[in-house]
């Protein structure tokens, strides 16, 4: 009679049907991790721009406050991106020669904007208002991250819905006094959940979970 | 108009899978291939601002791709204009002439809502249907963007040497060959400049052809006084109305503010709820006999179908027995009639001073006449009606002033003809060959904002400047002036105000229409600061001006006594009446009425998809016209609704063929209740060969029926049944409410005895007994939104269903969709019949239906992936991109106010994504949407309150509907503050839930319908 | 006794009719056997008691399996409403327990039905796809028509001689040697046989 | 006709064995595994499974269609948001039951004529459940998003509405056709084993040495197989009503007049049974004729198997009337505008034929003569399966289209890809089962075997003929 499967076949078929098991949970395991993971929300990673422009030099370095470029912050939905006039109101003085700022001076002169790479985002179907953030004492930091020690822009946070909904749903973690707001680099009080309440309450900051606060 | 940031240069899109749908649409090509390479700058800005958003069309993969963003060279001054900031700006919408007030959105430097001007007395603040819809008309991409001569590209340089020497010859002749063709024109500046080119050249002519003329109206004034006058009625002054066929709540100039009074005359509250809703338990009355059914006639107490010959004869009774001397009927009037006539008498006398007689613009002039003298006789001239000399610069009897050209044209006598936006190939009254005649007009040119039927037939056709990209001026239905200010720069290049193209030709190589019209005005503007008077009335949208002395009212004619005087005088001898009786009946057979479209009116607008799809107050069509007629006489001809045969819909209509002067067209048969025996109405503007992608074959063309001589009915009509079927798109086929408790309709005197059952039917109570245990009760929420729709002033005039479409974004989705049941409208005007007859209904009501927000709402229950859900102040949530698409919320929503995406609806061209509101969410194919009580004003109200540190006030909050109603039918805010208005008129005695025993506890609440029916009148 | 591994796997009697096997069984364990194993083409009343089988351990993991599918089912649900992300549906409550029934008898029925089902395949040490037995002659009518008996040599009664003699009183069709390694099987049959004559 | 003659001669009196005389234990195996591995290509299997391909291929094509233009290519619309699509789900789910039915229930009833027709009537049950499975994420307006229904850690920290009959549908059908699977693949497990040792091509040894896992019928195994395939059966004997009954909920729990009625449950349950049975009749009878089985699948098991159709038929029939009945009694207005349409309003003719085909037609089962009379049999499950596809149509359908408010009122037609959707997953469920027929022992050996032995201890002895002829 024919010679039956050999011994190791007991093992081998053993190992797959415990594999039937594993698999599928190593599978989710791992696609949930690509799905949080910097690679899909982009976290840190630095932009190319068309003018290298530097954050770290700008902030950091010379100290602008972050309103002298997007002035649009406290009153409107959009932070916007500054006009080239700003660059130029002090380009036209310093490096205004300088081969990296040929763009913007190309730009001013033929009035063409420059088109810069979008970093910080959320998909269309997100409406983020800046204004209402800014004014309830949410620092630029704590979206944005360290700007003042960014060479070129990157992404400081995830941005993806279960980041911002730990924050509105426990705003006292993260709330500051308004006027630290445009600080970079603030370190909270020990007493950070004591002041977080007591700004919670002063600034009649509420817990929104409502689709309706970011979805339309 | 300043450049854009990208950021709001959008309409909001879903998410991914949408992107991948649409890999067509790469910005920027497509829309480079529709502008032309030449275009202004700012405009290509605009558009570039806005295409950008494509961009992110591209690619699918897992991370989301590249964004650019483009910041500005400069920075646009801070009261132009900060990103993300909405702006305001009044203008003007004209139609026929006249112009009511608009305030233009402007988002980023595009205009993206038109709502009404609250300081413009023929708005309030409200506005129409069709005025709304005018903003899509300018982002339509079938617009005319390039100039042509016979059929080809030229270029506006051509033109002008070409049109030079023309001028030129006729300068020789005084102009003798030159003939202007305008519609009916009272812009200022417009007048002036054609008095110029009359000053140039005497011998030219200036002819009008409106093809909704009021010549009528003014022939009616002309019988009356010796002179041209208009009248002004004022309903909040009136306690018994009556309507001899005059559709003042439509059709009729100033409608929008007529239909604000006479809604103020009917309002019945038991307590004073806030601003324009004093307490008060009285209504005024409204008698209205009419040829078809209209929204006037809906409201009626007393509402007397007759056919449109029949109601001169009336009127003449009417008037015999409110005691204008010497006028009696011309045949007796049937009993029913009578009745009707001797009860509205008796009423009108019992009200001397407080009563008006409204004569419709489509009735002869002797049926004005007889108006003007029963207002005289009543003492109602100088109360509620008023005169005042012409808005129109210059009033004309447009159909002979018409057939003149034509005859001119045919006799050769026209070198050079100039038609400013109109169409009258298509609209010329089918006896005077308009077309034929052109074939003899050397030098024909065409000013028109698409390339239709007449500029295929001109020598050259220039691209029309849309209104809301232009500068103009014009006066409203009472003569309030309003200087024009454009929106935005022309989205396409080349092309030319009607302004710019006269100066162009007077003095080449003329001026931007900036300059003429502000040279005009400080030419006309007496005292010293122009530029105050300028700000001021570009600012308010009225001109403070001479022009019009009064913001209402304009130049008085004269005082009311004397006007009686002349009218007594001139009805005393009927025989002094020209062509009365008239018109002279034709060869028997049935009667055929034609009227404007409810929707795109005399087909200017035939290319207008939100007009297109907007269902007609009564009939509920959409894209197509029909011929309307009674249940009987559908019967009597054999033409009763028949089921499908294999091939056409189930639901399809026979088709016939209607014969009338020796012309017949076809068309599908609709039965319309309440429709007078024994005539048909068909509805102009469709037809249309040119108007575009959208309009070009819907309906059929009624133009080719009508003759110059009888513009509005005749008998003569035989209606020949064919063999052929027809799919009409009606969204509400089904007639009655079953006897369910949908629309509650009682009387005022009901309502006086027991103001909570007006109807005086049990009810189910708002919360029923719940076999359940009550769900525990929601946190204290700091709002609570909800609505309050007052059926009794709704007058189902569709306005509230186009400011729901422009402010959501809310897609065309085509006849097709449509006879499929899949029409989007967010919010919908019900309309039921009541009384067992269909033949003769008892009464017509509308029902407005929004989402009710519900707060025991089943949909959300039943959503499996918690896509539509509650918010803490009681919005009933949808969450576009969370759903899935199972429809079930849909199916378990007992009002039907869910509308699904069934295909990619939301139109993906460039052109449109301009128009789109940057505040709400585009939906792509496969998700659920509703209404959402515009959640997006609600969401900038809160936050704008919370940065200032203060509470949204409970009637901050106005959603589209609400804002656009020219009733105030509609009312919104938060019932959670005891003094809102919301919560005032829920608090009233008639306020019922839509379904209450269903237990849903809607946030919307209906106020019932009361109807105000004179005793003496013998119940039907 | 041999305390070096046996060089057999063991020995096997092919009976014909179920009976047969049965009574075979009965005998063997009188006989004091312990470390046997019986073979049917269906299962036979009483036989596995007959072979050693002592306790059935299935039915109280598939209870546990089921009421560890039914808690989980429920918690699932009431921490996703009423504790992460706790939202108003409808007006009602936020552990609304009656809805969640559903799911939870799901849960439960899904959570027995597994572990019966891999419970039972790793009580019978499958999937086994090689196993001495196979390499038996004729072993392959175990799935048709054809009832084995076998007595394994780890037995503490074995001994190749007395256990054949054993088998043999028993009358079946065959008695065979089943060996660890199915390559010299003939030859040991052959000297088995021989050193019986 | 063949099969009244074999009626005949065979006479109806004592009731027809659920196996005939003559049948040894080898004989048994030999015919079932012989379907498997001797038999040839017949034209007609050849035929049968081409044609089921090529509707296969309308699904398939129906399905891409579908993905690209969106859902709208159906006839759905508002108000009827559900079309053919649920109407199919439900149809095939209740289809789906007979088999477990059969397997569980009347295991653990312990009646003995179900062992021979179990085994397919399983397969039916997984691929009727496979076809169900496919309407609903079909019938997404987003198909790709179906995933959402499921509980899995995402970054919007959302999770499903648990409150939903449409999460309950989803668990209730994953783990139906779990268990199903299980439960069937363990019956499998022996005869796998069986053809194992039968086959003579080492490519069949091979698979069926993998599908058996290593089976060699010890006793001990036998002790656990029996066992657990014991307590499966009682688990899924609750599974199989808890099922439908969830299924019935999706209507039961919406509002709509018409959907909203408590007594859907257990009509739902009876109607599933009702429709599976007749779908194992439809399969039974032609393979009883091809495969010469009539010594297993005897008209006994045909006529046992009419009595349960002609039982729920009438537990179905109750549900019309109570349906009828609570609509006037309760004096809602909107359920007794129902009733009344749906008897003679739009779609009154379907109404009227699913009581012609779910109550009428099934009444001439009272007759022995008709019951055992298989050409009716078959035809007449034919006619219960149109008459309740109908059944679920009207459901969906009738009851949405005039619903509340009368303004929304729409009809609903059905386009040429509702239809070929439909057809395509019949066409899916014929290839499945023609391809089962020919790979696996489709009648579980090892039970006729026992069912033998207990009938006559000792067959071989009998048969010593029958014996030597299946010795290899």
């Amino acid at each position: 009679m024919a010679r039956p499967f050999p011994p190791y076949t007991n093992t081998l078929s053993r190992v797959i049907v415990f594999g039937l098991f594993v698999s599928p949970i190593l599978i989710g395991w791992i696609a949930t991790a690509i799905n949080w993971s910097p690679y899909i929300n982009e976290t840190n990673i630095p932009r190319n721009q068309p003018v290298p422009f530097s954050h770290k030099h700008h902030v950091g370095g010379l100290g602008l406050d972050c309103r002298y470029c997007h002035t649009t912050v406290e009153t409107t939905s959009f932070a916007n991106i500054p006009p080239i006039h700003t660059c130029m109101t002090c380009h036209s003085q310093i490096w205004k020669d300088s081969p990296m700022l040929a763009p913007i001076r190309d730009s001013y002169a033929s009035d063409i904007p420059v088109q810069w790479t979008r970093v910080n985002f959320v998909p269309d179907f997100v409406y983020f208002n800046h204004s209402i953030h800014v004014n309830k004492g949410i620092g630029c930091e704590t979206c944005h991250g360290r700007v003042d020690e960014m060479p070129l822009t990157a992404r400081g946070q995830p941005l993806m819905m279960a980041w911002c909904l730990n924050c509105h749903r426990n705003p006292e973690r993260y709330v500051r006094p308004r006027e630290d707001v445009f600080i970079m680099g603030y370190q909270p009080p020990e007493n950070q959940l004591t002041l977080g309440r007591q700004l919670v309450q002063q600034y009649h900051i509420r817990k929104l979970q409502d689709c309706y606060t970011c979805h339309r | 108009m300043p450049p854009i940031e990208r950021e709001k240069g959008k309409g909001r899109r879903e998410e991914g899978e949408e992107k991948r749908e649409n890999p067509g649409s790469q910005f920027p090509i497509p829309l480079h291939e529709e502008m032309d390479p030449a275009m202004d700058r700012r405009a290509f800005l605009t558009l570039l601002g806005a295409s950008l958003a494509l961009a992110g069309l591209s690619g699918c993969t897992l991370r989301p791709p590249d964004e650019k963003i483009v910041p500005y060279v400069h920075p646009p001054d801070a009261d132009e204009m900060t990103p993300g900031k909405p702006l305001f700006y009044a203008t003007a919408c004209p139609r026929n002439g006249y112009v009511d007030g608009v305030l233009v959105t402007s988002r980023e430097g595009r205009p993206i809502k038109i709502e009404g001007n609250l300081l413009h007395p023929a708005s309030l603040g409200a506005s129409d249907a069709i005025t709304q819809a005018t903003l899509l008309e300018m982002y339509d991409p079938d617009r005319s963007q390039q100039v042509m001569h016979r059929g080809l590209p030229g270029t506006w340089d051509a033109f002008l040497g070409e049109a030079n020497t023309y001028m030129q010859a006729q300068r020789a002749v005084r102009g003798a060959g030159l003939r202007v063709l305008t519609g009916s024109v009272t812009s200022p500046t417009l007048v002036a400049q054609i008095r110029a080119m009359q000053a140039q050249l005497p011998a030219m002519q200036w002819h009008q052809h409106e093809p909704i003329s009021r010549d009528n109206v003014r022939a009616g004034a002309q019988m009356a006084f010796g002179r041209y006058a208009d009248t002004l009625y004022d309903f909040t002054q009136s306690a018994v109305i009556v309507s001899l066929d005059g559709d003042f709540l439509l059709s009729m100039p100033g409608h929008v503010r007529y239909a604000r009074d006479y809604a103020a005359s009917r309002r019945v509250r038991t307590k004073a709820c806030g601003p324009g809703q004093p307490a008060r338990e009285i209504m005024s009355r409204l008698y209205v006999a009419e040829s078809m059914p209209t929204l006037t006639g809906t409201m009626a107490d007393h509402r007397l179908p007759l056919r449109a010959r029949d109601i001169e004869n009336v009127a003449r009774a009417l008037a015999q027995q409110v005691g204008v001397n010497g006028v009696a009927p011309t045949e007796p009037l049937p009993p029913e009639v009578a009745e009707w006539v001797a009860v509205a008498a008796r009423d009108l006398q019992a009200f001397r001073g407080a009563g008006v007689i409204v004569p419709g613009d489509f009735q002869p002039p002797a049926v004005h006449a007889l108006a003007h003298a029963m207002n005289a006789a009543l003492g109602n001239t100088g109360k509620a009606v008023r005169y005042i000399a012409p808005v129109e610069a210059e009033p004309m009897d447009q159909a002979a002033s018409f057939r003149k050209l034509v005859q001119d044209m045919q006799a050769g006598q026209v070198q050079m003809l100039i038609i400013l936006s109109s169409n009258p190939v298509y609209t010329s009254p089918a006896d005077l060959d308009f077309a034929g005649a052109m074939a003899k007009v050397p030098m024909s040119v065409h000013l028109g904002l698409y390339d239709d039927e007449t500029s295929a037939l001109c020598q050259w056709h220039i691209p029309e400047t849309h209104y809301l990209e232009t500068w103009s001026d014009g006066r409203a239905y009472d003569g309030t002036t309003t200087i024009m200010q454009p929106l935005i720069a022309p989205l396409y290049d080349n092309t030319r105000s009607a302004h710019e193209l006269l100066d162009a030709l007077l003095v080449p190589p003329g001026r931007a229409g900036h300059d003429i019209v502000k040279t005009f005005w400080s030419g006309q503007h007496r005292g010293a600061d122009f530029e105050a008077f300028w700000r001021k009335s570009l600012n308010d949208g009225v001109a403070a001006h001479p022009l019009s002395l009064r913001r209402r009212g304009g130049t008085e004619l004269s005082s009311g006594a004397s006007v009686a005087g002349q009218v007594s005088l001139q009805a005393a001898n009927p025989t002094s009446q020209p062509g009365s009786p008239s018109p002279v009946p034709g060869g028997g057979g049935l009667e055929l009425i034609f009227r404007p479209d409810p929707t795109i009116w005399d087909g200017r607008y035939a290319n207008n998809g939100w007009l297109q799809e907007l269902p007609k107050p009564l009939t509920k069509l959409t894209w197509d016209n029909a011929v309307l007629m009674s249940p009987r006489t559908a019967e009597k001809l054999g033409l009763t609704r028949q089921g499908g045969t294999p091939g056409t819909h189930p639901e399809s209509v026979p088709v016939v063929e209607l014969r009338y002067r020796g012309r017949s067209v076809r068309g599908p048969v609709l039965i319309l209740p309440g429709h007078p025996d024994g005539s048909a109405t068909v509805t102009l503007g469709y037809g249309r060969t040119r108007a575009g992608h959208v309009g070009t074959g819907a309906g059929f063309n009624a133009y080719a029926l009508r003759t110059s001589d009888a513009l509005w009915h005749d008998d003569g009509l035989e209606i020949v049944r064919t063999d052929d079927l027809f799919s009409l798109g009606v969204t509400h086929s089904h007639q009655t409410m079953e006897g369910r408790d949908i629309v509650r309709i009682g009387s005022i005197t009901q309502f006086r005895k027991d103001p909570h059952n007006p109807d005086g039917k049990e009810h189910v109570p708002n919360k029923p007994p719940m076999i359940l245990p009550e769900a525990p009760p929601l946190p204290p929420s700091e709002y609570a939104w909800g609505m309050s729709i007052d059926n009794n002033v709704c007058i189902g005039c569709n306005a509230c269903v186009v400011a729901c479409q422009a402010e959501n974004n809310i897609p065309v989705v085509g006849k097709e969709q449509v006879l499929g049941g899949r029409e989007m409208h967010w919010l919908r005007i019900d309309r039921y019949y009541t009384g067992m007859d269909m033949e003769r209904p008892t009464g017509t009501y509308f029902m407005p239906i929004p989402c009710m927000q519900c707060e025991k709402a089943p949909c959300e229950l039943v959503c499996p992936v918690d896509a539509t859900l509650h918010s803490d102040d009681g919005l009933n949530m949808m969450v576009y991109n969370r759903c899935v698409g199972t429809r079930y919320c849909s199916n378990n929503c007992p009002y039907k106010v869910r509308r699904f995406n069934f295909l990619q609806y939301a139109d993906i061209a460039p052109v449109i994504q301009l128009m789109r509101n940057p505040e709400v969410t585009v939906r792509s194919r496969g998700v659920m949407e509703k209404c959402t009580y515009c959640v997006q004003r609600i969401q900038n109200a809160k936050i704008d309150a919370e940065v200032q540190d203060r509470k949204v006030g409970g009637d901050e909050v106005q959603t589209a509907c609400q804002q656009a109603c020219p009733t105030n039918a509609i009312v919104f805010g938060d019932i959670n503050q005891p003094d809102s208005q919301v919560a005032q008129l829920k608090a009233e005695p008639h306020d019922y839930p839509l379904l209450a025993e269903l237990g849903t506890r809607p946030r919307t609440t209906y106020l019932a319908r009361l109807v105000n029916p004179n005793p003496e009148m013998r119940a039907e | 006794m041999r305390k070096e591994r046996p060089l057999i796997y063991g020995l096997m009697a092919e009976f014909d009719t179920p009976e047969a096997l049965l009574n075979a069984a009965k005998q063997a364990r009188a006989a004091g056997y312990r470390r046997m194993d019986a073979f049917s083409p269906f299962a036979i009343e009483g036989l596995a008691e007959e072979v050693g089988f002592r306790f059935n351990i299935l039915p109280w993991l598939i209870l546990i399996g089921g009421f560890g599918g039914a808690i989980l089912g429920y918690f699932m649900q009431w921490y996703g409403m009423a504790i992460s992300y706790p939202i108003n549906v409808g007006g009602r409550p936020l552990n609304s327990w009656a809805s969640y029934v559903p799911p939870t008898f799901e849960m439960g029925v899904l959570g027995a039905s597994l572990t019966g089902f891999f419970a039972m395949l790793a009580l019978c040490r499958l999937p086994q796809p090689y196993h001495p037995v196979f390499t038996a002659p004729q072993f392959d009518l175990t799935t048709r028509n054809r009832f084995f008996l076998c007595l394994q040599a780890n037995d503490p009664q074995f001994d190749a001689r007395r256990t054949w003699q054993f088998l043999a009183n028993l009358h079946p069709v065959h008695i065979m040697e089943v060996d660890h390694d199915p390559q010299d099987m003939v030859a040991i049959t052959h000297r088995i046989h021989s050193e019986e004559m | 006709m063949a099969v009244e003659h074999e009626s005949r001669q065979k006479g109806l009196n004592p009731p027809e064995p659920v196996l005939l005389p003559g049948q040894t234990y080898a004989s048994i195996d030999e015919q079932i595994s012989a379907i498997v591995l001797k038999r040839p290509l017949t034209p007609g299997w050849l035929f049968g499974t081409l044609l089921s391909f090529a509707f296969i291929m309308l699904l398939t094509f129906t399905i891409v269609y579908l993905i690209a233009r969106g859902i709208g290519i159906w006839g759905v619309d508002v108000p009827v948001a559900w079309g053919f699509a649920i109407a199919n789900f439900v149809w095939w789910i209740g289809i789906g039951h007979a088999g477990t039915l059969i397997s569980a229930i009347l295991l653990l009833l312990n009646q003995k004529w179900r062992t021979s027709i179990n085994r397919f009537a399983e397969a039916m049950t997984l691929f009727a459940v496979a076809c169900a499975g496919l309407f609903p994420l079909l019938h997404l307006g987003r198909p790709w998003a179906f995933y959402w229904l499921f509980p899995y850690p995402n970054t919007m920290a959302l999770w499903p509405q648990f409150r939903s009959p449409l999460i309950w549908d989803f668990f209730a059908v994953s783990t139906y056709l779990t268990v199903s699977l299980l439960f069937w693949y363990q019956g499998l497990i022996p005869d796998a084993a069986a053809v194992r040792d039968r086959a003579q091509n080492p490519l069949k040894r091979l698979f069926f040495g993998i599908v058996s896992l290593g089976w060699r019928g010890s006793a001990i195994h036998w002790k656990y197989y029996e066992s657990s395939y014991w307590l499966l059966a009682a688990l899924a004997t609750p599974l199989v009503v808890s099922v439908h009954s969830i299924v019935s909920m999706d209507f039961a729990v919406g509002i709509v007049p018409g959907w909203h009625s408590t007594i859907f449950p257990p009509y739902f349950v009876a109607g599933a049974i009702f429709s599976g049975f007749a779908m194992v009749l439809t399969l039974a009878i032609p393979l009883r004729k091809f495969y010469h089985l009539e010594d297993m699948v005897t008209l006994r098991h045909l006529e046992n198997m009419g009595k349960i159709v002609l039982a729920t038929s009438l537990v179905v029939a109750y549900g019309y009337f109570q349906e009828t009945l609570m609509a006037w009694y309760s004096g809602d207005r909107f359920e007794w505008y129902m009733v009344q349409d749906r008897a003679f309003g739009n779609y009154s003719f379907a109404f009227w034929l699913l009581l012609l085909c779910n109550v009428v037609a099934p009444q001439t089962l009272w007759v022995r003569k008709w019951r055992t009379n298989v050409l009716w049999l078959f035809v007449l499950s034919l006619i219960v399966q149109i008459g309740m596809w109908t059944e679920r149509v009207v459901i969906v359908v009738q009851s949405l289209h005039r619903d509340f408010m009368p303004s929304a009122w729409h009809m609903y037609y059905p386009t040429v890809w509702d239809w070929a959707a439909l057809t395509g997953s019949l066409g899916l469920f014929a290839g499945l089962f023609f391809l089962f027929i020919r790979i696996l022992p489709m009648i579980p050996t090892h039970e006729v075997q026992k069912l033998a032995h207990e009938r006559e201890p000792h067959p071989e002895r009998e048969n010593p003929a029958a014996a030597a002829k299946a010795r290899p």
